[in-house]
């Protein structure tokens, strides 16, 4: 029962996206380190980003900011942010609040390349 | 589950979201509210506690937001430190009944600004778009997952901020 | 999880110890417990509070053991009612810092009677078998599952239970 | 997250005991409710019984009490008590109190059957 765990995977050249994986709650506390990784990787010059929410057990608001402000930034460079599987209590989260109408999100891995529709391209 | 009244004082730190949380979801699903209602519980009661943790004693320090874990913590006050009787603390209390569970959460902080107490955070989530998606969705959240909320200013000076979730009315449904 | 203190009220009912081990394992486990541990916790500190809901007001009626739920229920006192300001509770504190995790467990029942004070249950697996498996093992798993257990009476003549478990030693392992 | 279930499984002439699932937490609590069950169908004539504790999250002395009565209850009948397949930290627990000398414990539903070693039989 780890409380919040971030796994970023290395770069691979066989798709155009980052891939990261989220575990456990994202609340007003997790989320600072939560957000500064991922605005370290942005740093580098990532602009298609997947985040993986199959394990992901709690947002906030704290949380769902964190999302908008990695879209924003991500769709203003021509890239995007992709959310892959999240969890059915996050995704109601997301659902009920009008969410589902910002975010992307996706619920099969193959189809998440092609869910990249922006001109930015990086591995 | 009939009745059951339930205070927890704690300390601020950041921690205690999570301590709090596995609490109120406990509770909620004892009390008999089913699994989405309970999700709402939950997340209304950490935005309302985030918030304590986060603004309420900002003015003398204290805030997961502009400190370091190790600086915050090493200025915080123990509730249990005889010599260490400052007022910085979270209260919740936890009231099951036969029509509803209601949540009281209580500081002794700053208090509101006089503008934000008649009007807690955005109004909609077109707002909260509108002016950049950063704050206010913590109220808007709280609003629409609870079925009646209340704000109040405590004798002190902090906020006291009271909300009920009826066991059969619904509120914001996904479907 | 730096330090940490939490105090938790609650009325007497039954369901409060399924509540109180949600927060308890939570807390442990931000505490950096590990899964051995944290269940040793949560026994222990459920032995304790059960304990309370059992034993302490058996002499005003409140027990789980001789009466059924509602009838236990409807003369129940209310800790957010201020017309009952009786003071049958319980009361758990919890205080995490560097070296240990500590609860203290209060009520304001009829305290021990004084031979159990000095020797609380059983001494080994062997008496509770001899005794013929029915009582006494609570303590036997306190004593087992902490490090340090402290057995007080309150000055209201109730009885107060303090227990540690330290970070690194090992108690009672299953290897 | 149901808190405690008990299901009482009907007789069945393929083998010789009666089986029962207790799911969830047996605390001081539903202790109460269990005991009363169970002891329902002691009464009943059952002498042979098997208790499934794979989905049993949590256990407490008092229901560590009412395992050790029904043991004592039905040994005397010459029948037994089998435990079945205990989740990891309810089998630590009897382990580390060293109940595990005490009770019959199986992890295989095919050595069920020839763990009841007393001479009651029914269904
Ligand atoms: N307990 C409190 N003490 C002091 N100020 C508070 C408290 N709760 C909320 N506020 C104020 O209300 C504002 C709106 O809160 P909220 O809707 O949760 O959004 P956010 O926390 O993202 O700003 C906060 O920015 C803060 O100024
Ligand atoms: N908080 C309490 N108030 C009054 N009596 C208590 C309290 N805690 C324990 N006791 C007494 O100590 C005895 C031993 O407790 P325990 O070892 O848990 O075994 P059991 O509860 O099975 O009897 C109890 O039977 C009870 O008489």
């Amino acid at each position: 029962m780890k409380n919040y765990d971030l796994t970023i995977h290395p770069a691979d050249s066989s798709h155009s996206f980052r891939r990261v994986d989220v575990i456990g709650c994202l609340d007003s506390h997790t989320v600072v380190g939560f957000e500064k990784s991922l605005h370290n990787l942005l740093d580098e010059g990532v602009t298609r980003l997947l985040i993986d929410l199959s394990e992901l057990s709690y947002i906030s608001s704290a949380g769902i900011s964190a999302l908008m402000g990695l879209t924003h930034r991500l769709r203003k460079n021509n890239g995007d942010l992709v959310l892959l599987k999240p969890t059915e209590k996050v995704h109601r989260v997301f659902r009920t609040l009008g969410f589902t109408n910002i975010f992307k999100i996706v619920e099969d891995e193959n189809e998440v390349e092609a869910s990249f529709t922006g001109t930015g391209s990086e591995s | 589950m009939h009745n059951l009244d339930l205070e927890i004082r704690s300390t601020i730190e950041p921690h205690v979201l999570g301590v709090l949380r596995a609490m109120v979801t406990s509770v909620s699903t004892q009390a008999g509210f089913d699994e989405e209602a309970v999700a709402q519980i939950e997340m209304a009661v950490d935005e309302a506690c985030a918030n304590v943790v986060r603004h309420a004693y900002k003015h003398l320090g204290y805030s997961s937001d502009f400190a370091g874990e190790e600086q915050c913590d090493a200025a915080l006050p123990r509730l249990f430190n005889p010599q260490d009787e400052s007022d910085v603390h979270l209260t919740l209390q936890i009231c099951v009944d036969e029509e509803a569970i209601c949540f009281r959460i209580i500081d002794s902080g700053a208090g509101l600004e006089s503008h934000t107490h008649s009007r807690m955070g955005v109004e909609s989530l077109e707002e909260y778009i509108e002016k950049g998606g950063t704050g206010g969705l913590g109220s808007l959240i709280i609003r629409n997952f609870m079925d009646k909320v209340e704000y109040d200013t405590a004798p002190n000076g902090g906020t006291i901020l009271t909300m009920t979730k009826y066991r059969q009315r619904t509120t914001a449904s996904s479907t």
